[in-house]
């Protein structure tokens, strides 16, 4: 084939604004990604700045990103296998949440949470697993049936395909056209992309396609199963990208004061959420020494060039 | 002036007409020859966004020179993404795929498909390759494009073995019941295109410059008049074929 | 001479006794925390060839500083793999981690775990963060390390919530019928190992520098008269906690 | 922790010879990788020279390395979705073996094996699927069972897991430890690498393992999983290793016109197989021009650089 042949192609690149308000609608079951690193703050941000309401929110380990998505009133039910702030302790705007009876739980353990999104992702209305056979099980999550397997006669669960209406990540770099390319690590972020019926990503830069076509292996999401990707670098802070910047731990310890308190949480929403129009000022508040310190941090771009 | 399809090769002919029914955004699953030919001279003309994967896991390529297996250099080099046939398997099995096209020794009425064995099962005359992945796309693709050089052995009344099912009325029922892919919608052989009816494949046209009765010559079913006079190929489809120089070359 | 382990943090101490457990060529699925600090000691000591696993999917990993995830940079940085939580998971229960180690807010004679609610499920008095991997590593693994500081609040006669199963007779029957694996093997706490029997843990000795009525202080268990007198901490795993500077500093 | 400790631990690399007789034995399952790419040409050819026998092989698409096996008389029975010469044509000594029932078969497709292979890596007895619920069944597959989904009812094929007892990959790079490095096509190499109980890996180099840790993206298998790691630098030969060298399609044609003929068969199975005896002969079989020009082919090192 004629090397220089150019097929012209559609872009996936909108602006966030539209990414959200065309692929999220109220009840939607959201699926956000990132498992430490690469979780998507700013983009989700956005959907509690557009006041999306009663959403469904599910990931297998969660953390402060979905006590902002709680406290900011706009998540109706959780589908998790663990929500706190690791390292650091509880999320209190969830605990605080249920024991007011403001949310719906549906709670399952990280390996259970993550077969679920892979029944979805393989188009199996269940998988069967050895777990969640002994211990206790919240009535939430006992409509799971038990099967028989036909060869060995032993009891299983049914684990039930979850395949949500959106998934909402961020990876390091795409095309125009969608494929996205992520690398360092991952948890059930792809599991969950793949399960989902529209796949919406942010990136810290968008790159041209015979970037894409130079390491074909980095690509976790082709092309055509994209709905929208939207360029925000540093999208993923406070948690960080791999070759990009590092983790701002700080954040998530003083976050646990915050979020303990009411007042101080509502401040912190406005100051990091609801009154931010851009990543520009995103990346103000988060303040230049930072960003620099971030970025030579361990897993930054300074700490890559070794 | 009307394109002349009788001066292209048996396998350009069957590529040209496969391309038309390859719609732009859709995904298709595409195996080695004439398959990924069709879809690389749809992607080509109409269909700049149709997204091509393999089942060796490559998605987004088109490939420079002809590729003997779906693992190949021609289909890896250059490509969008490599994952793993697990995956590219699920999507397909979670209906994420649109299109299958698939070949095979033998198709019968309702487009059940033997690569597998000439003969009996337990004492072949001919054993062949097995299903490799066509048994799979053909359950859980939800449109089965079928690609078939016009050559009368191939065409069968019953085949010797269905390695992939297709559109027969006990076939059709569990695709429903059980949340299949509704199976074949249309053979495409280097003369003409066929759609699936209840009754089995009904013509629906001749390619231009071939007459209704070199189009249904030998066939064993009943195709009916057709539905169309002929197809012709528009001049981007018709002239797409020059990047795929080998693809004229190997008649 | 004696290490002297009232010298070290409570941290360090609960990290030492569990690292003894920890054998060469060994693999094991590690959480952040003492769990990984047990691990990487045991790894720069007597098993250097023990792989650890994190939940995340990080394999081959010595953390330069402490982890507040088992996603963070210093668990990614300078590892051998980083693959999907799907395949560790997959791997364990596949029988293929050999060892799990878990902490939690409560744990009973039987070695079930609480990490999901204090007080009632419907109305908690303290909601906690739920099981994450620690429900599944408990079901899968061949051998479980549970791991507690001495505080006479986590040891109770019954967890509000069993997160985590142990090894009770019911569920020890269903670990055997349904090929789980077999659940608690010794309990670690900052003064004394313990041992799962078939009455519920029994002490194993206290560490050494301990006394047994330290060792068993406010136990709500029977927990027998211990079957060695001490446990005494090896030069080189002693030596080891040097590496880990975190761990000292953070009594 | 101190970034200069060493920790001393044991290295996986053995010889071929010991690599191959410590670990197969006579009836053995043994899973051989490669879908198209990488395929354990030269380190499956010494369990030919080893002539251990009574093997049953599987993958899911198996090429001329299969047909090289079952002509060599120590395979009795292959699990597999389809056995020919990838745009050539047919397995003509399978074909042969078939005729004249010297073979037992158990024939499934590529996604089905693909699935006894994903059942088997993760430790499950079987996975549904909706695949193998119509059309033909060979016999040898009817033990197969069906199961109802506990939630939609629908008929469900229970794919039974396949566990083999050794799986036989090539890759790109391993360090000493026995940490595997693949990348471009993998096929169902890694799934059925990861589903078996013992893994033999022969590799194009061996590096550092500081090599390794600068992707561990690119790490398929962790070392504690694999038992012998060996280095064949051309070992996938005449099939093709991304960044090293391209496909020799000319030598799978002419093994049509080989296979097809007993005595050419036999002539070409001593000259390539058993009366080689290193790697340093199997690439002057192959031949100087010929290795050049496979490095400068499609996917081998020159195309890599442009």
């Amino acid at each position: 084939m004629d090397n220089n042949f150019k097929i012209s192609k559609k872009t996936k690149i909108v602006s966030l604004e539209s990414a959200i308000t065309d692929n999220i609608k109220p009840g939607n079951i959201v699926f956000l990604g990132g498992f430490g690193h690469a979780i998507p703050f700013y983009s989700s941000h956005e959907i509690i700045r557009q006041n999306i309401k009663d959403l469904t929110i599910c990931r297998s380990g969660a953390d402060i990103l979905f006590d902002q998505m709680i406290a900011s009133g706009i998540v109706s039910k959780v589908i998790f296998g663990y929500i706190g702030n690791p390292g650091v302790g509880l999320s209190h705007s969830f605990r605080k949440a249920v024991k007011d009876h403001k949310i719906l739980l549906e709670e399952w353990t990280n390996y259970s949470l993550i077969l679920r999104l892979h029944a979805g992702r393989m188009g199996l209305p269940f998988i069967p697993s050895k777990i969640l056979q002994i211990g206790d099980m919240p009535d939430n999550i006992k409509y799971m049936k038990t099967i028989k397997c036909p060869y060995t006669d032993i009891d299983m669960s049914a684990i039930p395909a979850l395949v949500p209406d959106v998934a909402v990540i961020h990876a390091q770099q795409a095309d125009e056209f969608g494929n996205i390319q992520m690398w360092g690590v991952d948890g059930d972020t792809i599991e969950g992309a793949l399960a989902s019926n529209k796949i919406i990503v942010s990136v810290e830069r968008i790159v041209d396609n015979s970037e894409i076509k130079k390491f074909p292996d980095r690509t976790v999401i082709p092309a055509h199963r994209v709905s929208a990707v939207v360029e925000l670098p540093w999208g993923a802070y406070p948690s960080y990208v791999t070759d990009f910047y590092s983790r701002d731990d700080k954040h998530y310890i003083e976050y646990d004061k915050i979020s303990r308190d009411p007042d101080l949480l509502n401040y912190y929403i406005d100051e990091w959420i609801r009154n931010i129009q851009s990543i520009e000022e995103y990346m103000k508040l988060i303040g230049k020494k930072n960003l620099k310190e971030l970025q030579n941090g361990m897993c930054g771009l300074k700490s890559n060039d070794e | 002036m009307m394109n002349d399809c009788r001066t292209l090769s048996q396998n350009a002919r069957i590529a040209v007409l496969a391309a038309r029914d390859l719609q732009d955004e859709k995904s298709c699953f595409v195996g080695i020859g004439i398959p990924s030919d069709a879809a690389c001279l749809a992607k080509l003309s109409h269909a700049p966004n149709l997204s091509m994967i393999y089942e060796s896991g490559v998605i987004g390529t088109l490939p420079y020179s002809p590729a003997m297996s779906t693992g190949s250099p021609s289909i890896a080099y250059n490509s969008d993404m490599i994952t793993d046939s697990f995956t590219v398997f699920g999507e397909l099995q979670a209906g994420r795929i649109d299109i299958g096209l698939l070949s095979a020794a033998q198709v019968d009425a309702f487009g059940n498909l033997n690569s597998t064995v000439i003969g009996p099962y337990e004492n072949p005359k001919i054993r062949m390759v097995g299903s490799g992945g066509a048994h799979d796309i053909a359950c859980l693709v939800p449109e089965l494009i079928i690609l078939m050089p016009h050559d009368s052995r191939r065409f069968v009344n019953d085949v010797d073995f269905i390695t992939s099912p297709g559109a027969n009325k006990e076939f059709a029922e569990t695709r429903l019941k059980n949340k299949l892919g509704s199976g074949p919608v249309s053979l495409i052989t280097d003369r003409a295109r066929f759609y699936m009816s209840k009754d089995g494949w009904k013509l629906d046209a001749p390619l231009a410059g071939y007459s209704y009765d070199e189009a249904t010559e030998d066939l064993p079913w009943d195709v009916g008049k057709g539905i169309n006079n002929s197809i012709t190929i528009s001049d981007d489809l018709f002239n797409a074929i020059r990047y795929l120089p080998y693809l004229e070359a190997k008649n």
